[in-house]
Protein backbone atom coordinates (compact mmCIF):
# COMPACT_ATOMS: atom_id res chain seq x y z
CA UNK A 1 0.00 0.00 0.00
CA UNK A 2 1.74 3.27 -0.88
CA UNK A 3 0.60 6.14 1.10
CA UNK A 4 1.34 8.94 -0.75
CA UNK A 5 -0.48 7.75 -4.07
CA UNK A 6 -3.40 6.90 -1.62
CA UNK A 7 -3.13 10.88 -0.45
CA UNK A 8 -2.99 11.70 -4.10
CA UNK A 9 -5.95 9.98 -4.74
CA UNK A 10 -7.63 11.26 -1.95
CA UNK A 11 -6.75 15.07 -2.78
CA UNK A 12 -8.40 14.64 -5.97
CA UNK A 13 -11.69 13.07 -5.15
CA UNK A 14 -11.61 15.30 -2.31
CA UNK A 15 -10.57 18.40 -3.09
CA UNK A 16 -10.14 18.78 -7.26
CA UNK A 17 -13.52 17.34 -7.62
CA UNK A 18 -15.57 19.87 -5.50
CA UNK A 19 -12.90 22.78 -7.34
CA UNK A 20 -14.79 21.42 -10.36
CA UNK A 21 -18.15 21.73 -8.97
CA UNK A 22 -17.54 25.26 -7.11
CA UNK A 23 -15.58 26.51 -10.54
CA UNK A 24 -18.76 25.19 -13.05
CA UNK A 25 -22.01 27.47 -11.17
CA UNK A 26 -22.08 30.90 -9.30
CA UNK A 27 -21.02 33.91 -9.71
CA UNK A 28 -17.64 34.58 -11.29
CA UNK A 29 -15.85 35.71 -8.37
CA UNK A 30 -16.60 32.03 -6.50
CA UNK A 31 -15.45 30.47 -10.11
CA UNK A 32 -12.13 32.39 -10.13
CA UNK A 33 -11.76 31.32 -6.24
CA UNK A 34 -12.65 27.56 -6.87
CA UNK A 35 -9.59 27.60 -9.94
CA UNK A 36 -7.32 29.08 -7.40
CA UNK A 37 -7.81 26.27 -4.83
CA UNK A 38 -7.25 23.92 -7.86
CA UNK A 39 -4.30 24.94 -8.84
CA UNK A 40 -3.33 24.83 -5.16
CA UNK A 41 -4.64 21.35 -4.86
CA UNK A 42 -2.73 20.04 -8.30
CA UNK A 43 0.52 21.52 -6.73
CA UNK A 44 0.23 18.89 -3.36
CA UNK A 45 -1.12 16.27 -5.74
CA UNK A 46 1.77 16.40 -7.95
CA UNK A 47 4.10 16.43 -5.52
CA UNK A 48 2.48 13.28 -3.51
CA UNK A 49 2.60 11.57 -6.77
CA UNK A 50 6.15 12.43 -7.60
CA UNK A 51 6.64 10.26 -4.47
CA UNK A 52 4.92 8.01 -4.73
CA UNK A 53 5.84 6.88 -7.81
CA UNK A 54 9.51 7.45 -6.79
CA UNK A 55 9.93 9.69 -9.67
CA UNK A 56 11.87 12.97 -8.38
CA UNK A 57 12.02 14.33 -11.75
CA UNK A 58 8.20 14.61 -11.55
CA UNK A 59 8.32 17.37 -9.40
CA UNK A 60 9.37 19.98 -11.96
CA UNK A 61 5.46 19.85 -12.88
CA UNK A 62 4.73 20.92 -9.19
CA UNK A 63 7.54 23.65 -9.66
CA UNK A 64 6.15 25.00 -12.94
CA UNK A 65 2.09 25.10 -11.23
CA UNK A 66 3.52 26.90 -7.79
CA UNK A 67 4.39 30.04 -10.00
CA UNK A 68 1.60 29.74 -13.18
CA UNK A 69 -1.37 29.16 -10.93
CA UNK A 70 -1.05 32.01 -9.07
CA UNK A 71 -0.46 34.41 -12.32
CA UNK A 72 -3.62 32.31 -13.90
CA UNK A 73 -5.69 33.79 -11.13
CA UNK A 74 -4.21 37.00 -11.26
CA UNK A 75 -5.00 36.90 -15.07
CA UNK A 76 -8.25 36.59 -14.03
CA UNK A 77 -8.31 39.20 -11.12
CA UNK A 78 -7.04 41.69 -13.60
CA UNK A 79 -9.88 41.42 -16.49
CA UNK A 80 -12.34 40.18 -14.79
CA UNK A 81 -11.96 42.81 -11.79
CA UNK A 82 -15.40 44.42 -12.35
CA UNK A 83 -17.62 41.46 -12.31
CA UNK A 84 -15.86 39.93 -9.39
CA UNK A 85 -16.24 43.20 -7.42
CA UNK A 86 -20.08 43.18 -8.05
CA UNK A 87 -20.45 39.99 -6.18
CA UNK A 88 -17.28 39.82 -3.91
CA UNK A 89 -16.78 35.96 -3.14
CA UNK A 90 -16.14 34.32 0.10
CA UNK A 91 -12.69 32.84 0.23
CA UNK A 92 -13.13 31.51 3.63
CA UNK A 93 -11.49 28.26 2.75
CA UNK A 94 -8.36 29.29 0.55
CA UNK A 95 -6.35 30.97 3.61
CA UNK A 96 -6.41 27.54 5.61
CA UNK A 97 -5.60 25.33 2.41
CA UNK A 98 -2.31 26.88 2.01
CA UNK A 99 -1.26 27.80 5.37
CA UNK A 100 -2.08 24.01 6.41
CA UNK A 101 -2.11 22.20 3.59
CA UNK A 102 0.99 23.42 1.84
CA UNK A 103 2.93 22.41 5.07
CA UNK A 104 1.08 19.76 5.71
CA UNK A 105 2.53 18.28 2.38
CA UNK A 106 5.89 19.71 1.91
CA UNK A 107 6.91 18.61 6.10
CA UNK A 108 6.30 14.72 5.30
CA UNK A 109 7.78 14.86 1.82
CA UNK A 110 11.29 16.83 3.06
CA UNK A 111 11.54 14.31 5.95
CA UNK A 112 10.69 11.51 3.56
CA UNK A 113 13.42 12.69 1.11
CA UNK A 114 16.29 13.73 3.29
CA UNK A 115 18.71 16.79 3.32
CA UNK A 116 19.67 17.48 -0.14
CA UNK A 117 18.69 19.52 -3.50
CA UNK A 118 15.78 17.30 -4.10
CA UNK A 119 14.63 18.80 -0.38
CA UNK A 120 15.81 22.56 -1.50
CA UNK A 121 13.43 22.23 -4.71
CA UNK A 122 10.56 21.06 -2.45
CA UNK A 123 11.26 24.30 0.29
CA UNK A 124 11.20 26.47 -3.00
CA UNK A 125 7.61 25.18 -3.86
CA UNK A 126 6.55 25.39 -1.11
CA UNK A 127 7.74 28.70 -0.54
CA UNK A 128 6.41 29.58 -4.00
CA UNK A 129 3.16 28.29 -2.96
CA UNK A 130 2.45 29.95 0.63
CA UNK A 131 3.62 33.11 -1.09
CA UNK A 132 1.34 32.97 -4.50
CA UNK A 133 -1.31 31.35 -2.27
CA UNK A 134 -1.38 34.42 -0.03
CA UNK A 135 -1.23 37.16 -2.54
CA UNK A 136 -3.86 35.35 -4.70
CA UNK A 137 -6.39 35.48 -1.84
CA UNK A 138 -5.50 38.66 -0.78
CA UNK A 139 -5.99 40.56 -4.20
CA UNK A 140 -9.51 37.71 -4.62
CA UNK A 141 -10.98 39.33 -1.69
CA UNK A 142 -10.66 42.89 -2.52
CA UNK A 143 -11.91 41.96 -6.13
CA UNK B 1 -3.04 -3.59 -4.07
CA UNK B 2 -0.55 -1.00 -5.83
CA UNK B 3 -2.72 -1.37 -9.46
CA UNK B 4 -6.13 -1.06 -7.32
CA UNK B 5 -4.72 2.26 -5.99
CA UNK B 6 -3.62 3.07 -9.99
CA UNK B 7 -6.97 2.32 -11.34
CA UNK B 8 -8.26 4.32 -9.11
CA UNK B 9 -6.25 7.57 -10.01
CA UNK B 10 -6.60 6.76 -13.24
CA UNK B 11 -10.26 6.73 -12.87
CA UNK B 12 -10.55 9.70 -11.19
CA UNK B 13 -8.58 11.76 -13.72
CA UNK B 14 -10.38 10.29 -16.26
CA UNK B 15 -13.80 11.35 -15.06
CA UNK B 16 -12.69 14.76 -13.65
CA UNK B 17 -11.41 15.25 -17.42
CA UNK B 18 -14.57 14.21 -18.39
CA UNK B 19 -16.76 16.10 -16.19
CA UNK B 20 -14.49 19.36 -16.94
CA UNK B 21 -15.17 18.67 -20.84
CA UNK B 22 -18.44 18.46 -20.20
CA UNK B 23 -18.73 21.84 -17.69
CA UNK B 24 -16.63 23.55 -20.24
CA UNK B 25 -18.47 23.08 -23.54
CA UNK B 26 -22.35 23.55 -21.70
CA UNK B 27 -21.23 27.19 -20.07
CA UNK B 28 -22.12 29.67 -22.20
CA UNK B 29 -20.84 32.75 -21.62
CA UNK B 30 -16.93 32.83 -22.92
CA UNK B 31 -15.51 34.66 -19.66
CA UNK B 32 -16.75 31.59 -17.57
CA UNK B 33 -15.61 29.60 -20.01
CA UNK B 34 -12.47 30.42 -19.32
CA UNK B 35 -12.24 29.51 -16.24
CA UNK B 36 -13.76 26.15 -16.55
CA UNK B 37 -11.26 25.78 -19.72
CA UNK B 38 -8.47 26.03 -17.00
CA UNK B 39 -9.82 23.52 -14.76
CA UNK B 40 -9.61 21.29 -17.97
CA UNK B 41 -6.21 21.98 -18.44
CA UNK B 42 -5.32 21.42 -14.87
CA UNK B 43 -7.63 18.03 -14.87
CA UNK B 44 -5.66 17.30 -18.24
CA UNK B 45 -2.17 17.86 -16.23
CA UNK B 46 -3.27 15.61 -13.37
CA UNK B 47 -4.48 12.74 -16.01
CA UNK B 48 -1.56 13.13 -17.97
CA UNK B 49 1.12 12.34 -15.21
CA UNK B 50 -1.30 9.53 -14.59
CA UNK B 51 -0.39 8.31 -17.34
CA UNK B 52 3.01 8.95 -17.26
CA UNK B 53 3.56 11.30 -19.65
CA UNK B 54 4.92 14.07 -17.26
CA UNK B 55 6.40 15.52 -20.58
CA UNK B 56 2.75 16.36 -22.06
CA UNK B 57 1.70 17.40 -18.61
CA UNK B 58 4.12 20.45 -18.69
CA UNK B 59 3.06 21.83 -21.63
CA UNK B 60 -0.61 21.15 -21.03
CA UNK B 61 0.24 23.10 -17.97
CA UNK B 62 2.42 25.83 -19.27
CA UNK B 63 -0.03 26.57 -22.09
CA UNK B 64 -3.31 26.09 -20.17
CA UNK B 65 -2.71 27.93 -16.93
CA UNK B 66 -2.07 31.17 -17.99
CA UNK B 67 -1.34 31.57 -21.52
CA UNK B 68 -4.69 30.80 -23.33
CA UNK B 69 -6.88 32.21 -20.65
CA UNK B 70 -5.27 35.68 -21.36
CA UNK B 71 -5.97 35.43 -24.86
CA UNK B 72 -9.63 34.65 -24.30
CA UNK B 73 -10.37 36.96 -21.87
CA UNK B 74 -8.59 39.78 -24.01
CA UNK B 75 -10.62 38.65 -27.11
CA UNK B 76 -13.67 38.65 -24.71
CA UNK B 77 -12.40 42.08 -23.79
CA UNK B 78 -12.35 43.54 -26.95
CA UNK B 79 -15.36 42.21 -28.22
CA UNK B 80 -17.90 43.38 -25.71
CA UNK B 81 -15.69 47.12 -25.57
CA UNK B 82 -17.22 47.36 -28.83
CA UNK B 83 -20.35 46.44 -27.87
CA UNK B 84 -20.95 48.96 -25.05
CA UNK B 85 -20.12 51.30 -27.32
CA UNK B 86 -22.62 50.39 -29.94
CA UNK C 1 -31.21 26.86 -40.46
CA UNK C 2 -31.83 27.89 -36.77
CA UNK C 3 -32.98 26.15 -33.36
CA UNK C 4 -34.97 22.84 -33.67
CA UNK C 5 -34.35 22.37 -37.37
CA UNK C 6 -31.03 22.24 -36.85
CA UNK C 7 -30.81 19.85 -34.02
CA UNK C 8 -32.35 17.10 -35.76
CA UNK C 9 -29.56 17.15 -37.94
CA UNK C 10 -27.09 17.67 -35.56
CA UNK C 11 -28.33 15.00 -32.97
CA UNK C 12 -28.50 12.40 -35.74
CA UNK C 13 -25.01 13.13 -36.87
CA UNK C 14 -23.30 12.88 -33.56
CA UNK C 15 -25.64 9.48 -32.63
CA UNK C 16 -23.96 8.22 -35.80
CA UNK C 17 -20.14 9.88 -35.34
CA UNK C 18 -20.73 7.88 -31.36
CA UNK C 19 -21.83 4.85 -32.71
CA UNK C 20 -18.62 4.50 -35.01
CA UNK C 21 -16.30 6.01 -32.33
CA UNK C 22 -17.22 3.14 -29.56
CA UNK C 23 -17.26 0.58 -32.35
CA UNK C 24 -13.71 1.59 -33.06
CA UNK C 25 -12.58 2.12 -29.32
CA UNK C 26 -13.75 -1.70 -28.57
CA UNK C 27 -11.37 -2.90 -31.36
CA UNK C 28 -8.42 -0.85 -30.54
CA UNK C 29 -5.56 -2.46 -28.02
CA UNK C 30 -6.74 -2.86 -24.73
CA UNK C 31 -5.60 0.07 -22.32
CA UNK C 32 -2.25 -0.70 -21.04
CA UNK C 33 -1.31 -3.40 -23.19
CA UNK C 34 2.40 -4.50 -23.11
CA UNK C 35 2.80 -4.37 -27.20
CA UNK C 36 4.69 -1.51 -28.14
CA UNK C 37 6.95 -2.54 -31.38
CA UNK C 38 7.39 1.66 -32.09
CA UNK C 39 7.92 2.61 -28.34
CA UNK C 40 10.15 -0.29 -27.78
CA UNK C 41 12.46 0.77 -30.63
CA UNK C 42 12.57 4.52 -29.99
CA UNK C 43 13.65 3.60 -26.60
CA UNK C 44 16.31 1.79 -27.93
CA UNK C 45 17.87 4.52 -30.51
CA UNK C 46 17.23 7.28 -27.62
CA UNK C 47 19.56 5.58 -25.29
CA UNK C 48 21.97 4.68 -28.39
CA UNK C 49 22.05 8.65 -28.82
CA UNK C 50 22.37 9.14 -24.91
CA UNK C 51 19.39 10.95 -24.41
CA UNK C 52 17.68 10.34 -20.89
CA UNK C 53 14.58 11.78 -22.34
CA UNK C 54 12.84 9.74 -24.50
CA UNK C 55 10.41 12.15 -25.74
CA UNK C 56 12.87 14.16 -26.40
CA UNK C 57 14.43 12.05 -28.32
CA UNK C 58 11.70 11.67 -30.71
CA UNK C 59 11.06 14.97 -31.14
CA UNK C 60 14.45 16.59 -31.63
CA UNK C 61 16.78 13.86 -33.00
CA UNK C 62 14.87 10.51 -34.41
CA UNK C 63 11.90 12.82 -35.38
CA UNK C 64 13.44 16.57 -35.79
CA UNK C 65 12.13 16.76 -39.10
CA UNK C 66 8.46 16.53 -38.26
CA UNK C 67 8.96 19.47 -35.67
CA UNK C 68 10.71 21.53 -37.81
CA UNK C 69 7.15 20.81 -39.44
CA UNK C 70 5.40 22.00 -36.17
CA UNK C 71 7.91 25.12 -35.68
CA UNK C 72 6.95 26.14 -39.07
CA UNK C 73 2.97 25.76 -37.90
CA UNK C 74 4.05 27.81 -34.80
CA UNK C 75 5.71 30.74 -36.74
CA UNK C 76 3.11 30.99 -39.24
CA UNK C 77 -0.01 30.85 -36.73
CA UNK C 78 2.31 33.96 -35.10
CA UNK C 79 2.76 35.52 -38.30
CA UNK C 80 -1.12 34.85 -38.95
CA UNK C 81 -2.07 36.32 -36.00
CA UNK C 82 0.42 39.42 -36.06
CA UNK C 83 -1.15 40.00 -39.71
CA UNK C 84 -4.91 39.97 -38.17
CA UNK C 85 -4.55 42.50 -35.29
CA UNK C 86 -2.34 44.87 -36.80
CA UNK C 87 -3.43 48.31 -36.18
CA UNK C 88 -5.36 49.85 -39.57
CA UNK C 89 -5.40 53.23 -40.98
CA UNK C 90 -8.85 54.08 -39.02
CA UNK C 91 -7.77 52.93 -35.90
CA UNK C 92 -5.30 54.62 -33.33
CA UNK C 93 -3.98 54.07 -29.68
CA UNK C 94 -4.81 55.43 -26.51
CA UNK C 95 -2.68 54.58 -23.23
CA UNK C 96 -4.95 53.07 -20.87
CA UNK C 97 -5.56 54.38 -17.36
CA UNK C 98 -3.26 52.78 -15.08
CA UNK C 99 -4.66 50.08 -12.45
CA UNK C 100 -4.49 50.33 -8.91
CA UNK C 101 -2.64 47.75 -7.38
CA UNK C 102 -1.66 47.22 -3.82
CA UNK C 103 1.51 47.04 -2.63
CA UNK C 104 2.05 43.48 -1.86
CA UNK C 105 0.74 42.08 -5.33
CA UNK C 106 3.02 44.36 -6.90
CA UNK C 107 6.03 43.23 -4.68
CA UNK C 108 5.07 39.65 -5.05
CA UNK C 109 5.13 40.52 -9.08
CA UNK C 110 8.73 41.84 -9.14
CA UNK C 111 9.98 39.06 -7.17
CA UNK C 112 7.95 35.98 -8.65
CA UNK C 113 8.78 37.23 -12.34
CA UNK C 114 13.17 36.40 -11.84
CA UNK C 115 11.89 32.89 -10.27
CA UNK C 116 9.57 32.10 -12.65
CA UNK C 117 12.21 33.26 -15.80
CA UNK C 118 14.77 30.66 -13.95
CA UNK C 119 12.01 28.06 -14.29
CA UNK C 120 11.45 28.58 -17.66
CA UNK C 121 15.22 28.43 -18.65
CA UNK C 122 16.01 25.21 -15.98
CA UNK C 123 12.93 23.56 -17.72
CA UNK C 124 14.37 24.34 -21.17
CA UNK C 125 18.18 23.64 -20.26
CA UNK C 126 17.16 19.98 -18.95
CA UNK C 127 15.09 18.82 -21.85
CA UNK C 128 17.10 16.17 -22.49
CA UNK C 129 17.48 14.99 -19.32
CA UNK C 130 13.93 15.29 -17.55
CA UNK C 131 10.43 16.08 -18.59
CA UNK C 132 10.35 19.65 -20.43
CA UNK C 133 12.43 21.18 -23.32
CA UNK C 134 11.84 23.86 -25.44
CA UNK C 135 7.96 24.23 -25.95
CA UNK C 136 7.55 24.22 -22.15
CA UNK C 137 10.05 26.66 -21.11
CA UNK C 138 9.42 28.74 -23.92
CA UNK C 139 5.89 29.18 -22.37
CA UNK C 140 6.71 29.92 -19.08
CA UNK C 141 9.43 32.03 -19.65
CA UNK C 142 7.09 33.99 -22.11
CA UNK C 143 4.18 34.04 -18.94
CA UNK C 144 7.03 35.00 -16.56
CA UNK C 145 7.08 38.26 -18.57
CA UNK C 146 3.53 38.95 -18.13
CA UNK C 147 3.42 38.74 -14.52
CA UNK C 148 4.11 42.36 -14.77
CA UNK C 149 1.28 42.89 -16.84
CA UNK C 150 -1.05 41.35 -14.22
CA UNK C 151 0.49 42.00 -10.89
CA UNK C 152 2.16 45.04 -11.78
CA UNK C 153 1.02 47.14 -14.40
CA UNK C 154 1.04 47.17 -17.99
CA UNK C 155 3.09 50.24 -18.96
CA UNK C 156 6.01 48.51 -16.50
CA UNK C 157 5.12 44.58 -19.08
CA UNK C 158 5.65 47.49 -22.25
CA UNK C 159 9.30 49.22 -20.73
CA UNK C 160 10.77 45.53 -21.26
CA UNK C 161 9.17 44.22 -24.40
CA UNK C 162 9.83 46.25 -27.00
CA UNK C 163 7.95 44.09 -29.74
CA UNK C 164 10.37 44.33 -32.52
CA UNK C 165 13.42 42.36 -30.78
CA UNK C 166 11.09 39.80 -29.66
CA UNK C 167 9.80 39.62 -33.43
CA UNK C 168 13.44 39.11 -34.43
CA UNK C 169 14.30 36.78 -31.78
CA UNK C 170 11.51 34.74 -33.18
CA UNK C 171 12.54 34.78 -36.45
CA UNK C 172 16.08 33.56 -35.44
CA UNK C 173 15.07 30.68 -33.05
CA UNK C 174 12.95 29.36 -36.27
CA UNK C 175 16.50 29.94 -38.16
CA UNK C 176 18.51 28.55 -36.05
CA UNK C 177 16.44 25.23 -36.32
CA UNK C 178 16.58 24.91 -39.72
CA UNK C 179 20.66 25.90 -39.85
CA UNK C 180 21.17 23.25 -36.95
CA UNK C 181 19.49 21.02 -39.29
CA UNK C 182 21.98 22.09 -42.54
CA UNK C 183 24.69 21.33 -40.13
CA UNK C 184 23.98 17.34 -40.22
CA UNK C 185 23.90 18.23 -44.28
CA UNK C 186 27.56 19.55 -44.05
CA UNK C 187 28.57 17.02 -41.69
CA UNK C 188 28.25 14.43 -44.28
CA UNK C 189 25.27 13.09 -43.04
CA UNK C 190 21.61 13.61 -43.62
CA UNK C 191 19.79 16.78 -42.87
CA UNK C 192 18.61 17.24 -38.87
CA UNK C 193 21.10 14.31 -38.48
CA UNK C 194 22.35 14.20 -34.71
CA UNK C 195 25.80 14.52 -35.61
CA UNK C 196 27.57 15.82 -32.91
CA UNK C 197 29.13 13.73 -30.16
CA UNK C 198 26.79 11.94 -27.96
CA UNK C 199 28.55 13.34 -24.64
CA UNK C 200 28.10 11.25 -20.84
CA UNK C 201 24.71 9.79 -20.28
CA UNK C 202 22.60 11.58 -18.39
CA UNK C 203 24.49 15.03 -18.35
CA UNK C 204 23.55 18.41 -19.07
CA UNK C 205 26.29 18.00 -22.04
CA UNK C 206 24.33 14.55 -23.72
CA UNK C 207 21.83 14.47 -26.32
CA UNK C 208 24.26 15.91 -29.14
CA UNK C 209 21.88 18.35 -31.13
CA UNK C 210 19.15 17.46 -28.91
CA UNK C 211 20.02 20.79 -26.17
CA UNK C 212 20.73 23.04 -29.45
CA UNK C 213 17.43 22.44 -30.91
CA UNK C 214 15.66 22.83 -27.32
CA UNK C 215 17.21 25.80 -26.77
CA UNK C 216 16.60 27.22 -30.37
CA UNK C 217 12.43 26.36 -30.13
CA UNK C 218 12.41 27.59 -26.60
CA UNK C 219 13.90 31.10 -28.14
CA UNK C 220 11.65 30.60 -31.11
CA UNK C 221 8.78 30.00 -28.58
CA UNK C 222 9.40 31.97 -25.99
CA UNK C 223 9.18 35.43 -28.59
CA UNK C 224 6.27 34.01 -30.59
CA UNK C 225 4.22 33.79 -27.31
CA UNK C 226 5.52 37.14 -26.12
CA UNK C 227 4.43 38.46 -30.14
CA UNK C 228 1.43 37.03 -29.75
CA UNK C 229 0.31 38.11 -26.46
CA UNK C 230 1.82 41.47 -27.18
CA UNK C 231 -0.93 42.32 -30.32
CA UNK C 232 -3.87 40.77 -28.04
CA UNK C 233 -2.80 43.08 -25.48
CA UNK C 234 -2.51 46.40 -28.28
CA UNK C 235 -6.25 45.01 -29.30
CA UNK C 236 -8.27 45.02 -26.01
CA UNK C 237 -6.38 47.63 -24.24
CA UNK C 238 -5.10 50.39 -25.90
CA UNK C 239 -6.52 50.14 -29.95
CA UNK C 240 -9.63 51.75 -30.83
CA UNK C 241 -11.96 52.14 -33.79
CA UNK C 242 -12.36 55.66 -35.34
CA UNK C 243 -16.01 55.28 -33.40
CA UNK C 244 -13.56 55.66 -30.35
CA UNK C 245 -14.84 52.82 -27.93
CA UNK C 246 -13.31 53.34 -24.68
CA UNK C 247 -11.95 51.05 -22.31
CA UNK D 1 -11.21 -0.10 -17.14
CA UNK D 2 -10.13 -2.11 -20.97
CA UNK D 3 -11.86 0.76 -22.65
CA UNK D 4 -12.77 3.94 -20.29
CA UNK D 5 -9.91 5.74 -21.60
CA UNK D 6 -11.26 4.94 -25.12
CA UNK D 7 -14.89 6.38 -23.63
CA UNK D 8 -13.77 9.26 -22.10
CA UNK D 9 -11.86 10.55 -25.32
CA UNK D 10 -15.36 10.05 -27.57
CA UNK D 11 -17.12 11.61 -25.37
CA UNK D 12 -14.91 14.57 -24.67
CA UNK D 13 -15.25 14.99 -28.69
CA UNK D 14 -18.55 14.56 -28.88
CA UNK D 15 -19.36 17.32 -26.21
CA UNK D 16 -16.79 19.49 -28.03
CA UNK D 17 -18.43 19.51 -31.14
CA UNK D 18 -22.09 19.80 -29.41
CA UNK D 19 -20.85 22.94 -28.34
CA UNK D 20 -19.42 24.36 -31.20
CA UNK D 21 -22.52 23.22 -32.76
CA UNK D 22 -24.95 25.04 -30.64
CA UNK D 23 -22.77 28.08 -30.08
CA UNK D 24 -24.01 31.58 -30.53
CA UNK D 25 -20.78 33.48 -29.78
CA UNK D 26 -17.61 32.49 -31.90
CA UNK D 27 -15.02 33.05 -28.45
CA UNK D 28 -17.11 30.47 -26.86
CA UNK D 29 -16.73 27.65 -30.21
CA UNK D 30 -12.97 28.45 -29.99
CA UNK D 31 -13.09 27.43 -26.25
CA UNK D 32 -15.18 24.12 -27.30
CA UNK D 33 -12.61 23.90 -29.91
CA UNK D 34 -10.38 23.61 -27.47
CA UNK D 35 -12.46 20.93 -25.65
CA UNK D 36 -12.50 19.18 -28.84
CA UNK D 37 -9.27 19.16 -29.46
CA UNK D 38 -8.08 17.55 -26.09
CA UNK D 39 -10.01 14.63 -26.67
CA UNK D 40 -6.97 13.77 -29.05
CA UNK D 41 -4.71 14.13 -26.37
CA UNK D 42 -6.52 11.59 -24.20
CA UNK D 43 -6.49 8.95 -27.04
CA UNK D 44 -3.08 8.88 -27.99
CA UNK D 45 -1.99 8.76 -24.35
CA UNK D 46 -4.31 5.88 -23.92
CA UNK D 47 -3.01 4.23 -26.62
CA UNK D 48 0.76 4.70 -25.86
CA UNK D 49 -0.02 3.20 -21.78
CA UNK D 50 1.64 0.20 -20.77
CA UNK D 51 0.36 -1.28 -17.59
CA UNK D 52 2.67 -0.59 -14.31
CA UNK D 53 5.14 1.24 -16.66
CA UNK D 54 6.36 5.01 -16.07
CA UNK D 55 7.68 7.53 -18.06
CA UNK D 56 10.55 7.05 -20.45
CA UNK D 57 12.80 9.51 -18.74
CA UNK D 58 15.61 7.87 -17.31
CA UNK D 59 17.17 10.84 -16.15
CA UNK D 60 16.12 9.14 -12.10
CA UNK D 61 15.23 5.56 -13.10
CA UNK D 62 17.88 2.08 -14.23
CA UNK D 63 18.27 1.76 -17.85
CA UNK D 64 16.06 -1.32 -18.24
CA UNK D 65 12.58 -0.39 -15.99
CA UNK D 66 9.84 -1.15 -18.37
CA UNK D 67 8.76 2.64 -19.68
CA UNK D 68 5.21 3.92 -21.42
CA UNK D 69 5.41 4.67 -25.66
CA UNK D 70 7.75 7.86 -26.15
CA UNK D 71 6.03 7.77 -29.22
CA UNK D 72 2.84 8.85 -28.62
CA UNK D 73 3.85 11.23 -25.81
CA UNK D 74 5.83 12.88 -28.61
CA UNK D 75 2.92 13.25 -30.64
CA UNK D 76 0.86 14.28 -28.33
CA UNK D 77 3.17 17.25 -26.94
CA UNK D 78 3.49 18.37 -30.58
CA UNK D 79 -0.81 18.29 -30.74
CA UNK D 80 -0.78 20.92 -27.49
CA UNK D 81 1.49 23.28 -28.41
CA UNK D 82 -0.46 23.31 -32.31
CA UNK D 83 -3.48 23.18 -30.07
CA UNK D 84 -2.87 27.09 -28.28
CA UNK D 85 -1.33 28.38 -31.53
CA UNK D 86 -4.14 27.56 -33.59
CA UNK D 87 -6.52 28.84 -30.75
CA UNK D 88 -4.57 32.03 -30.94
CA UNK D 89 -4.86 32.33 -34.60
CA UNK D 90 -9.17 31.68 -34.51
CA UNK D 91 -9.43 34.47 -31.69
CA UNK D 92 -7.56 36.82 -34.09
CA UNK D 93 -9.79 35.73 -36.55
CA UNK D 94 -13.15 36.68 -33.95
CA UNK D 95 -11.44 40.12 -33.12
CA UNK D 96 -11.21 40.73 -37.38
CA UNK D 97 -15.33 39.51 -37.49
CA UNK D 98 -16.21 41.33 -34.36
CA UNK D 99 -14.23 44.37 -36.41
CA UNK D 100 -16.07 43.89 -40.00
CA UNK D 101 -19.49 42.74 -39.20
CA UNK D 102 -20.13 44.28 -35.06
CA UNK D 103 -21.42 40.94 -34.45
CA UNK D 104 -19.66 37.86 -33.26
CA UNK D 105 -22.88 34.97 -33.43
CA UNK D 106 -22.49 32.99 -36.20
CA UNK D 107 -26.38 32.73 -36.32
CA UNK D 108 -26.06 36.66 -37.08
CA UNK D 109 -23.25 36.05 -39.60
CA UNK D 110 -25.10 33.92 -41.73
CA UNK D 111 -28.18 36.46 -42.17
CA UNK D 112 -25.64 39.19 -42.92
CA UNK D 113 -24.17 36.99 -45.77
CA UNK D 114 -27.51 35.75 -47.19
Amino acid sequence: MNGWLAAACALVVGGLGPSLWGAARGTTGRRVVAQNMATLLLCLVLLLLAQGYGRPSYTDLALVVCVLGPAGTLVYIRLLGEEIEKHPPGARLLTPAVTIGAPATVVPLCVATGPGRAMAKLLVIGALLVAGGLVTTRALRRG
Amino acid sequence: MGDALDDALLAAGLLLVAAAATAAALCRDPARQAVLLSLLGLGLALLFTVLQAPDVGLSQLAVGSAVTPLMLLLTVRKVRRRKRHE
Amino acid sequence: MRGPIRRWPLAAGLAATAALLVAACLRLPHFGGDRHPYGDRAVRTALLQRTANTVSSVNFDQRALDTLGEESILFAAVLGTVVLLRQTRDEHRVAPQPAPVPPPLRRYGTLALPVALLIGLYVIAHGQLSPGGGFQGGVVVATALHLLYVAVDYRALERIRPVGPYELADGVGEAAYVLLGAAGLLAGSAYLANTLPHGTFNTMASGGTVPLLNAAVGMEVASGVVVLLAHFLGQALEIVGEEGERT
Amino acid sequence: MTVLPYLVAVWIFLIGVYGMATSRNLVHAVGCLAVTQSSTYVLLLAVGYRRGATAPVFSDIPVGTPVVDPVVQALALTDVVVGATVTALLLALVVQTDKRHGTVDPDELTELKG
